[in-house]
C-alpha cells in the first residue's frame, strides 16, 4: 500500500488517504492503526461500501518523521486527490499534519492525537476518535490511589518520559494531580525519542527508589527502560506506562515480567458497546484469538466516526462536502467501539480512559470498577 | 551524589567505555593506516548487530556464537570494499572523497537493513538479558559485562596484529607513500586490503557486543557516528591506544554527567571535549603528530 | 565558448525556474519545486566553503537549522514581521558562524569534517533538550506569513527562494572571478604555499565560511516560513548536510551552477525515490548509490564531465617541451633584449 | 635597532628547537642590503628552519627578526610578504590543479578591497605573468596544469610565483636543486639582473659553483648557528668551513 | 614467453648495427665487448594520460657493472624513462627487457623481485615513520635478519644522519637528510639493476661525495646503474656512458669522457663552463 496513485478514484470508489509511521519510533502502534483501518474498510466493503461506493485505503509510510507526514498528506490530497483522509498515529505527527489538512479544508478524524497542544492549535476540522485527551488518561488511576488507605498508598513517585507530546501529556497529567494531592515526586527524567541507552536514567530511578514508577512511553523505550531498571534490580510497588502495554508486542518482549504493569487505554474489549462485540470477534479470527489492541480500536473508531458523518451528510469528496461533514460531527454524537463520542469545538472527546493491567499475562481492564474484567493488583510482583 | 549512585555510575561508565573503545578503535584504524574516514563504520556495527539478532531469533543459539560467522565474513567484506571502492579514489583527495564514499555506503546499508528487517526496533532477548549481580551494593548487568569482555579481547588482538606483525608497518608505509612502498616491494594492494578487513572485523565484534544489550534499528548508526568521531579526534586521529583511552575517559564522564544533567545534555560531553581538544591540542591527546614541515 | 555556454545556461535556468509555477497548480508538485529550490540554495551556500577552499563540511545543516529556528523563534516569541525575522536570523547565523569558524578552521581535512559533524550534533541535542525555547522534540509551529490558499502560499515562496538563489549565485560568481577568489582556490590547492605567497589564508577562509553560513541560514529561514513546522531531528540532520555535499559534488564544486544542477538532479530523484519506494527504506539505498557513483566515476562533477566529453574531440594542450635546449637558449637570449617584467614593481 | 638601509633584513639571536633538536641555535645574521647573500651549510644545519623563522612560517622560540628596522618576529607569513619579503620552498610547492598562469596570479600584495574584488585574470596581470614565464623559459607551458610539469619545471614555476609578488627581498631555498645546468645559468643571470634592479637576494644553495660565482656575501651555517661569513673567497678559505661543509 | 623474447634478442640486434646516432648509446655498449645488457629499453614510446608522447621511440641499454648517465633539460623525459624501466608507467610501445627477459607487462613488485631497484626523484621517504623504520623497510623483501642487520650497520656508518636520527620521524628531517635516508634505504638490497633519479639533489658536498662513491661501488660489484643527474659534470665524471636526452629522444651519446669535452653539449646541456 504505497504512494502509487493508481488507485483510481472514480465515482464507484471512495479513496481514503492515510499516512502512518510504519517504520521508526512509532512503528508498532503504527502497524496497529493500519490493522484497525484495514479491518474497518473490509467490513464496510462487505456491507456494500460507503454510499454504495467501494472504500480504498491509500496508505503511505512517514517513517515517524514530522516532515514526511506533511509531504504525504500534501501528495495524497493534491496529487492523488483522495476523497477523505484519516489521521496518522501519535500526537507528534497529528500536530504536524493537522495544518496541511486544515489548509486544504478537509475533515480530519484521527486515532492518536491525544495531547493538549493539538486542540490548543484550534483546528475546527479535527476530531480525536478516542474517549479522552492525554492529560486525563490516568484519571481513574489517580482516584484509585487517593482512595487507598494511607499506609498502602505510594508516597513517592518517579517519572521518566519520552520528549513526545502524548507520552509527556499522559505522564504529566498524572504528575500534576498527584503533586497537588501532596504525593512527592522523587525523580523526573525526560529523554529524546530514539534514546536506546537507558542505564543512566535507570541508575537514577533505582537510586530514587520510588513506590510508583510512571513511564511516559511509546513502545520500545518502555521495553528498554524496564530491562534497564531490572538490571539494577529496582522493584517499584506500582508501575504505569503509556501506550506500550496496550500493544500485543509488549508481553512478547518482556514475558512474565509484564505482570501487574498498569496502562491507560482508550478501549476495553469487554465493554458492551454496540458493534464492539463484532469488532472483537473479527480481530480474533484475523489474529488467532488475540483481543484488539487500543490502537486497532482507535483506528476502527476513526473509521466509524467518518462513516457516520458521510452516511448522514450523504457525500464524500473534496470541496464543500468536507465542511458539511465537519459541521455534522460538531453537532452530533457517534456510537463507536469505545462508546458514544462527541467533541467540543476544538475536537476534544469528553469521556474517560480505562486503566488496564496485565493480570496472569493478559491485559485486563481493572478500572473503573464497573467496567473491570479483573481485580486491581495493588502490589506489583517483582520483575 | 550518594556513594551508591557514584559507584553505580562508575561501573556503568567503565562498561560502556570499553564498548566505545572498541568501536572507536576500528574507526581510527582506517584513518591511521589509510587516511580513510569511515563514516560507515557505525552502519557496519548495526549490520553486525542485526546479523546477531537474526542468528539468535532463527537458531535460538547465543548471539555471541554468531561471531564465528560475522568476523570472517566482515574481514572478507572489508578486503572487497577496499578493492572495489576505495582503490578507485585518487590519493590526493582520499580523505575527503572517502568521507563521501563511506557515507554512501552507510546509507546503502541502512536502506537495505530497513528493506529486509523493516524499521521496527529489534532487541535480542537472552536468558541473561536482565540478569545482574551485586558488588559493594552496586549492580552489574551480566550482558554489559560480557560486552565489555568482548571489547577488551578484540582490542587486545588488534593491538597485537598491528604492533607485533610486519603487517602494521607495511600498512603505514603504503598509505604514506604508495609508490615508494611498491618500490621497496610491498604488495600495497593486499596490505591495505587487510587493514580494511581488520577494521571491519572489529565492527563485527563491536556490533554484536552492542546488540547484546541495546535495541537496534536501521538508522541507529547516526547516534554512534558523532560520539565515535569525537572520540578519535580527542584521542588523536589514527592512534588506537589514544582512541581507547579517550573512549574510556569520555564513557565514564558521560555516565557521571547523566545524573545531574540528564541523558541528552550529558551526550554533549563528547562534543565539548572535541572542541576543547581543538583549542588546546588540535592533533589530539595521544595522536602521533603528523610529520609536516616546510 | 564557455562564456556563451554560461550565459545560455543562465537564461535557460532563469526562464525554466520562473515559469514553473504556471506549469503546474497541484500543491504537491509546487511544494516539490520549492523544496528543490531550497536544496539549490543550501548547496550553493555550502559551496562557498566547499567549492572555494575545498573544506568539506558535512554539518552544514546546522546553519540551515539555526536559520530556521531563529526565524521561527523571532516570529513566535518576539512576533517580528516575517521579512525582518528572515534577514535578522540569517545575520544572526552569520554571527554565530564566526566563533565556530575560528574554532573549526584551525584544523584541516578529516578533523574539519568531524568538527562540522560534531557541531550539528551538538545543536541537535541542544534544540531537543532546551524545550522551553525550541519546543523540544515536539518541534515548533510557525504561523503563516500570508493568509492565502496553500497553492498560492507555495507560489510565493517559490519566487522568494528563486530571488535568494539568484542573489547567492551572484555573490559566488563575483568571488569566483576575483583575486580574492584566486587566493581561496590557492588555499584549496596548498594552504601553506598560499600563505607564503601572501594570501591571508585564515581571514579568507573565515570570510567565506561566514558568507556560507549566512546564505545557508537564509535558506533555513525561508524554509521555516514556508514549511511552518520545525523538528530538531529533521532540521539538524547529518543526512541533510550530506545532501548538500552530494548536490554540490554532483554538479561540480568548481562550477557556478554545479550545486544548482546537483540540487535539481538530487531533489527530483529523492522525491521520486521516496514516492516510488515510499514505505520501504529503499530511497536511502538509491541515494547512497547515486552518491557513490558520483564519487567514483565523476568526482569532478557533471558539468566538468560533460565539458570533458566535448574537449575529447577538441585540441588539447600538450605538456611536453616542444622546444629543444638549443632553441630555448636562443629564445632566452632574445628575452634578455626585450623589456624586463621585473622593472615594473 | 639602528636605522638601516630601506631593505635591510636581520635576525638577532634566533633560536628554534624541535623536541630535542636545536634546529636553529642563537643565530644572529645581518644580510647585506641590495646584494646577493648566500647561505650554505651541511644538510640539517638549520638553513631552512632559519628561513622559516624569518618568513614567519614557524614561530622562533626566542630572538627577533627585523625588516627595515621594524620588528616582524611575530608577524604572519602573508603580512611579511606584503612587507616585500618573498620566499620559495625547498621541497618545491606549486598549486597542482591550477594552470601555470593561474599559479602566478595567486600572489597579491595590495590588500585593498577594490583590488581583492577586482578581476583575477585582468590583462595587465596576465601579461606580466606571461613575461615572467618567458624569462624562466616555461611560457610554452602556460596552459598546462602545474601537476603535469616535470620536477625541474615545477621548480621554475615556483620561482616565478615568488617573483610575481615583486618582493624587494627574495629568499630562495635551493633554486638550482634538480634544475638543468643550462637553466641554472639563466636563473643566475636572472638573479643578477633583478639584483641590479635593486632587489636583495638570500639564496640557500648546495651548488658551490653557483654560490661562488653568484653571491657577494656568504653565511655558513653549522649545527644551527652561523660559523662564518664573508665574501665567497674568504669563506672558501676558512678552515672551519672546509672542515664542516666542503669536507676536503 | 621469456624464452621467445630472449630468443628474439640476437635477431633484433642485427639491424641496429648500422643505425643512426639515435641508437648510439646502445651501439657503443656493444663496442666495448661488455657482458650482456641487464636492462634494455627498446624503442619505447610512453606518455601520461591522453597527453602527447613524452618518450618517442627511445632505446637505451645498460650492461652489467656499467654506469649509464642520463642528462638532459628539465622535462626531457628522464624520470619518465626510469618510470617505464621500473614499471611505474606502462609504455604505449616498445619493450623493456630485464636480464634478457621481457618484463614490459610486469608491475614494480615483479621487477623488484627480478632484481631491479628504483630511487625516486624528489621526496619518497615514509614521512610518518622513523628513519629506522624507513631504512629497515628498504630490506622488506630480504628475509634473512642477519643480512639486514649488517646492512643497517653499513648504511649507518655511511650516513651519520641515519644513526643520529634513527628514531626521528623521517618527514621531519631536512630536505637533504631525507634524500640521504632514501639513498640509504636503497642500499638495503643489492639489486642487479639500479635506477637513480637525481640522487645528489639537495645534498651537501660531503653527502654528494658519499653517494657517488657508493654508485661506483655498486658498479664495481657488477650492478648495472642507470643514473639521472642534473649535476651533470660530476655525474659524467663518474659514469662510463653518457646519454643526452632531449624531446624524449636520445639526442647524443657515447663514452662519458668524450661527452664531457664536447663543446656543443657542454654549452647546451652542461651550462657551459661557469667561469670562476
Ligand atoms: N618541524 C620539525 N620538527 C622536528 N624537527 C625539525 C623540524 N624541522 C626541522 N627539523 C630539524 O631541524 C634540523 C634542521 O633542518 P633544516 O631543514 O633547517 O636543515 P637545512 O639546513 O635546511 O638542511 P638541508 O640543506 O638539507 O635543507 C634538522 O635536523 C631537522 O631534523
Ligand atoms: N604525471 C604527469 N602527467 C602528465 N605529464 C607529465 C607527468 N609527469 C611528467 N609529465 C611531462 O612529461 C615530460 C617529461 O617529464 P619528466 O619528469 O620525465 O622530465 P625530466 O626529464 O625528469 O625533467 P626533470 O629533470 O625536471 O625531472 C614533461 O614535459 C612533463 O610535463
Ligand atoms: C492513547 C493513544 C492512542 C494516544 C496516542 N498514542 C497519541 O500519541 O496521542
Ligand atoms: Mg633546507
Ligand atoms: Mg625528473
Amino acid at each position: 500500500a504505497c504512494g502509487d496513485g493508481d488507485a483510481e478514484s472514480g465515482d464507484d470508489t471512495i479513496e481514503i488517504g492515510i499516512s502512518l509511521p510504519l517504520t521508526g519510533d512509532f512503528s508498532e502502534p503504527g502497524e496497529g492503526v493500519r490493522r484497525g483501518y484495514e479491518l474497518w474498510a473490509e467490513m464496510v466493503n462487505e456491507e456494500g461500501g460507503l454510499l454504495g461506493r467501494r472504500v480504498e485505503l491509500n496508505i503511505l509510510d512517514d517513517q515517524s518523521n514530522a516532515d514526511r507526514v506533511v509531504a504525504d498528506y500534501e501528495a495524497l490530497i493534491s496529487q492523488d486527490e483522495v476523497d477523505l483522509v484519516f489521521g496518522p498515529f501519535s500526537s507528534r505527527l497529528v500536530l504536524a499534519s493537522a495544518r496541511v489538512v486544515d489548509e486544504y479544508g478537509m475533515l480530519f478524524v484521527e486515532p492518536a492525537g491525544a495531547s493538549e497542544e493539538i486542540f490548543e492549535a484550534g483546528y475546527d476540522n479535527l476530531f480525536y476518535a478516542a474517549p479522552a485527551v492525554a492529560d486525563d488518561h490516568y484519571n481513574y488511576l489517580f482516584d484509585y490511589i487517593m482512595e487507598m488507605p494511607e499506609e498502602e498508598r505510594p508516597d513517592s513517585v518517579a517519572y521518566a518520559s519520552m520528549d513526545d507530546p502524548l507520552a509527556q501529556g499522559t505522564a504529566y497529567g498524572l504528575k500534576d494531580k498527584l503533586e497537588e494531592a501532596g504525593i512527592e515526586t522523587v525523580a523526573d527524567e525526560v529523554y529524546p525519542p530514539n534514546t536506546t541507552e537507558f542505564s543512566g536514567i535507570a541508575a537514577q530511578l533505582a537510586e530514587a527508589d520510588a513506590d510508583l514508577l510512571v513511564g511516559g512511553t511509546q513502545y520500545q523505550d518502555a521495553v528498554n527502560l524496564i530491562v534497564a531498571v531490572q538490571q539494577l534490580d529496582y522493584q517499584p510497588r506500582m508501575a504505569a506506562f503509556s501506550t506500550a502495554p496496550t500493544l500485543p508486542e509488549f508481553s512478547e518482549a518482556l514475558g512474565d515480567d509484564v505482570e501487574g504493569i498498569l496502562a491507560p487505554t482508550g478501549y476495553s474489549a469487554a465493554a458492551d458497546y454496540p458493534t464492539n462485540a463484532e469488532f472483537v470477534e473479527r480481530i480474533a479470527e484475523r489474529y488467532d484469538g488475540r483481543i484488539p489492541s487500543e490502537d486497532e480500536a482507535n483506528a476502527f473508531t476513526t473509521g466509524q466516526v467518518v462513516q457516520a458523518a458521510v452516511e448522514a451528510v450523504g457525500c464524500a469528496e473534496q470541496g464543500e462536502c468536507q465542511q458539511k461533514l465537519i459541521d455534522w460531527l460538531h453537532e452530533n454524537t457517534v456510537d463507536t467501539v469505545v462508546g458514544p463520542l462527541s467533541w467540543d469545538e476544538a475536537g476534544r472527546p469528553d469521556s474517560a480512559h480505562f486503566i488496564q493491567q496485565h493480570v496472569d499475562g493478559e491485559p485486563e481492564i481493572v478500572l473503573p470498577e464497573d467496567q473491570a474484567t479483573a481485580d486491581f493488583i495493588d502490589v506489583k510482583p517483582e520483575w | 551524589m550518594s556513594g551508591g549512585l557514584f559507584l553505580q555510575s562508575l561501573i556503568l561508565g567503565v562498561l560502556l567505555g570499553g564498548l566505545y573503545a572498541l568501536m572507536a578503535a576500528g574507526l581510527t584504524l582506517y584513518f591511521g593506516v589509510m587516511r580513510v574516514v569511515m563514516i560507515a563504520h557505525a552502519a557496519f556495527l548495526v549490520l553486525a548487530g542485526y546479523l546477531a539478532w537474526f542468528f539468535t531469533t532463527r537458531t535460538g543459539l547465543d548471539p555471541i556464537l554468531s561471531l564465528a560467522v560475522t568476523v570472517p565474513a566482515f574481514f572478507v567484506l572489508g578486503v572487497g570494499i577496499r578493492r572495489l571502492l576505495i582503490t578507485r579514489l585518487k590519493p590526493a583527495t582520499m580523505t575527503m572523497m572517502s568521507v563521501l564514499l563511506t557515507f554512501a555506503l552507510a546509507l546503502v546499508i541502512e536502506g537495505l537493513l530497513g528493506f529486509t528487517f523493516t524499521g521496527v526496533q529489534r532487541r535480542i532477548r537472552t536468558g541473561y538479558s536482565s540478569a545482574n549481580f551485586e558488588i559493594f551494593g552496586a549492580q552489574v548487568a551480566v550482558v554489559k559485562l560480557i560486552a565489555f569482555v568482548l571489547a577488551v579481547v578484540a582490542l587486545g588482538s588488534l593491538w597485537f596484529v598491528l604492533k607485533k606483525t610486519s603487517l602494521g608497518q607495511a600498512l603505514r608505509a603504503t598509505i604514506q607513500h604508495r609508490e615508494a612502498a611498491e618500490l621497496v616491494g610491498i604488495d600495497t594492494d593486499k596490505v591495505a586490503g587487510y587493514g580494511f578487513g581488520i577494521g571491519l572485523a572489529t565492527a563485527a565484534v563491536g556490533g554484536t557486543a552492542l546488540a547484546l544489550d541495546a535495541t537496534i534499528y536501521p538508522s541507529l548508526h547516526w547516534h554512534w557516528i558523532g560520539p565515535m568521531m569525537a572520540i578519535i579526534v580527542v584521542g588523536g586521529l589514527g592512534s588506537i591506544p589514544g582512541a581507547a583511552m579517550a573512549a574510556m575517559a569520555l564513557g565514564i564522564i558521560h555516565a557521571f554527567l547523566q545524573v545531574p544533567l540528564g541523558a541528552t545534555w550529558a551526550q554533549t560531553v563528547f562534543y565539548v571535549a572535541l572542541f576543547g581538544t581543538l583549542m588546546v591540542r588540535p592533533q589530539g591527546f595521544f595522536g602521533g603528530r603528523l610529520a609536516q614541515r616546510f | 565558448m564557455p562564456r556563451l555556454l554560461g550565459t545560455g545556461t543562465l537564461g535557460a535556468l532563469a526562464i525554466l525556474v520562473l515559469s514553473f509555477p504556471f506549469l503546474t497548480d497541484t500543491g504537491y508538485l509546487l511544494s516539490t519545486g520549492v523544496f528543490i529550490l531550497n536544496y539549490a540554495l543550501m548547496a550553493t551556500g555550502w559551496n562557498f566553503v566547499g567549492g572555494f577552499t575545498g573544506y568539506i563540511s558535512l554539518g552544514h545543516a546546522a546553519y540551515w537549522g539555526l536559520g530556521a529556528y531563529a526565524t521561527a523563534i523571532m516570529i513566535t516569541r518576539l512576533d517580528m514581521p516575517w521579512y525582518l525575522a528572515l534577514v535578522t536570523s540569517a545575520a544572526a547565523v552569520a554571527v554565530i558562524a564566526v566563533p565556530v569558524g575560528i574554532a573549526a578552521l584551525r584544523v584541516r581535512g578529516a578533523s574539519f569534517v568531524i568538527v562540522t559533524i560534531a557541531f550539528v550534533m551538538i545543536l541537535l541535542l541542544v534544540f531537543q533538550s532546551w524545550a522551553g525555547v525550541t519546543g523540544g522534540s515536539s518541534g515548533l509551529m510557525v504561523p503563516r506569513a500570508f493568509d492565502v490558499l496553500r497553492t498560492q502560499h507555495h507560489q510565493i515562496f517559490f519566487y522568494l527562494y528563486a530571488a535568494a538563489l539568484a542573489l547567492t549565485l551572484l555573490v559566488w560568481w563575483a568571488i569566483d572571478r576575483s583575486r580574492f577568489g584566486m587566493g581561496l582556490k590557492a588555499i584549496r590547492e596548498d594552504e601553506d604555499k598560499a600563505r607564503a605567497l601572501g594570501v591571508p589564508t585564515y581571514a579568507s577562509k573565515l570570510v567565506v565560511f561566514v558568507l556560507s553560513a549566512f546564505f545557508t541560514g537564509l535558506a533555513g529561514g525561508l524554509y521555516a516560513l514556508w514549511f511552518g513546522d520545525l523538528d530538531p531531528v529533521f532540521q539538524f540532520s547529518i543526512l541533510m548536510g550530506a545532501y548538500m555535499v552530494l548536490m554540490a559534488l554532483l554538479g561540480g564544486i568548481r562550477e557556478l551552477f554545479g550545486p544548482v544542477l546537483g540540487a535539481l538532479v538530487v531533489g527530483v530523484s529523492v522525491e521520486y525515490f521516496k514516492s516510488e519506494f515510499g514505505d520501504t527504506q529503499f530511497h536511502l539505498v538509491a541515494t547512497g548509490l547515486l552518491l557513490a557513483l558520483v564519487v567514483l566515476f565523476m568526482p569532478e562533477g557533471l558539468i566538468p564531465w560533460l565539458r570533458g566529453l566535448f574537449q575529447r574531440f577538441g585540441p588539447r594542450a600538450s605538456s611536453i617541451r616542444e622546444v629543444s635546449a638549443g632553441e630555448l637558449a636562443e629564445q632566452v637570449e632574445r628575452e634578455h633584449a626585450v623589456d624586463e617584467p621585473g622593472s615594473r614593481s | 635597532m639602528t636605522t638601516e638601509d630601506t631593505s635591510s633584513l636581520a635576525a638577532e639571536s634566533l633560536s628554534k628547537s624541535f623536541g630535542g633538536v636545536r634546529a636553529v641555535d642563537d643565530a644572529t645574521v645581518r644580510f647585506v642590503p641590495g646584494k646577493i647573500n648566500a647561505i650554505i651549510g651541511p644538510n640539517g644545519s638549520g638553513k631552512t628552519t632559519f628561513l622559516n623563522c624569518v618568513t614567519g612560517m614557524i614561530r622562533p622560540d626566542s630572538g627577533r627578526v627585523s625588516l627595515r628596522g621594524k620588528e616582524i618576529t611575530r608577524a604572519s607569513p602573508d603580512r611579511i610578504v606584503r612587507l616585500g619579503l618573498g620566499r620559495s620552498f625547498q621541497a618545491c610547492r606549486i598549486f597542482p590543479r591550477m594552470t601555470v598562469t593561474e599559479n602566478l596570479l595567486v600572489p597579491v600584495r595590495n590588500r585593498s578591497v577594490r583590488t581583492l574584488l577586482g578581476k583575477a585574470h585582468d590583462d595587465a596581470t596576465v601579461r606580466r605573468a606571461q613575461l615572467w614565464l618567458q624569462r624562466l623559459g616555461i611560457d610554452h607551458l602556460h596552459g598546462v596544469e602545474a601537476r603535469d610539469l616535470s620536477f625541474g619545471q615545477q621548480k621554475l614555476l615556483e620561482l616565478g610565483g615568488v617573483l610575481m609578488s615583486e618582493p624587494e627581498i627574495v629568499i630562495l631555498d635551493e633554486p638550482a636543486g634538480g634544475v638543468n645546468p643550462s637553466l641554472i645559468r639563466w636563473i643566475s643571470a636572472l638573479i643578477q639582473e633583478l639584483n641590479a634592479e635593486g632587489r636583495t637576494f638570500v639564496v640557500v644553495e648546495h651548488n658551490m659553483e653557483l654560490v661562488m660565482t653568484l653571491s657577494d656575501h656568504v653565511v655558513v651555517f653549522d649545527r644551527g648557528r652561523p660559523i662564518a661569513s664573508g665574501t665567497p673567497a674568504e669563506v672558501q678559505a676558512d678552515p672551519r668551513v672546509l672542515e664542516a661543509y666542503l669536507g676536503v | 614467453m621469456s624464452l621467445s623474447s630472449t630468443g628474439a634478442v640476437p635477431s633484433r640486434r642485427a639491424p641496429r648495427q648500422r643505425s643512426r646516432p639515435i641508437r648510439a648509446c646502445w651501439r657503443h655498449t656493444l663496442a666495448s665487448e661488455s657482458p650482456p645488457n641487464l636492462l634494455e629499453l627498446d624503442r619505447i614510446e610512453a606518455g601520461y594520460g591522453h597527453a602527447a608522447l613524452v618518450l618517442r621511440g627511445l632505446t637505451i641499454t645498460v650492461p652489467r657493472s656499467t654506469i649509464v648517465c642520463l642528462v638532459g633539460p628539465n622535462g626531457a623525459g628522464k624520470s619518465t624513462v626510469l618510470k617505464v624501466a621500473s614499471g611505474m608507467l606502462h609504455p604505449r610501445g616498445g619493450t623493456v627487457r630485464l636480464d634478457g627477459h621481457d618484463v614490459t607487462r610486469h608491475g614494480p613488485q615483479q621487477r623488484l623481485r627480478a632484481g631491479l631497484a628504483h630511487v625516486l626523484q624528489g621526496h619518497s621517504v615514509f614521512p610518518e615513520m622513523t628513519v629506522g623504520e624507513n631504512v629497515r623497510l628498504g630490506a622488506y623483501t630480504v628475509p634473512d635478519r642477519a643480512t639486514v642487520a649488517t646492512r643497517v650497520q653499513f648504511v649507518q656508518h655511511l650516513f651519520p644522519v641515519v644513526s643520529e636520527q634513527w628514531d626521528v620521524l623521517a618527514g621531519l628531517l631536512s630536505g637533504g637528510q631525507q634524500k640521504q635516508v632514501e639513498f640509504a634505504r636503497s642500499l638495503m638490497i643489492d639489486p642487479k639493476v639500479v635506477l637513480l633519479d637525481e640522487p645528489s639533489m639537495g645534498l651537501d658536498p660531503k653527502a654528494t661525495a658519499t653517494v657517488f662513491e657508493q654508485i661506483e661501488r655498486m658498479r664495481d660489484t657488477g650492478t648495472a646503474v642507470l643514473l639521472v643527474e642534473q649535476n651533470a659534470r660530476r655525474a659524467l665524471q663518474t659514469a662510463d656512458i653518457g646519454c643526452v636526452l632531449d624531446l624524449g629522444r636520445v639526442h647524443m651519446s657515447g663514452p662519458a669522457p668524450e661527452l664531457l669535452d664536447d663543446p656543443e653539449l657542454s654549452q647546451l646541456y652542461l651550462g657551459g663552463h661557469v667561469a670562476g
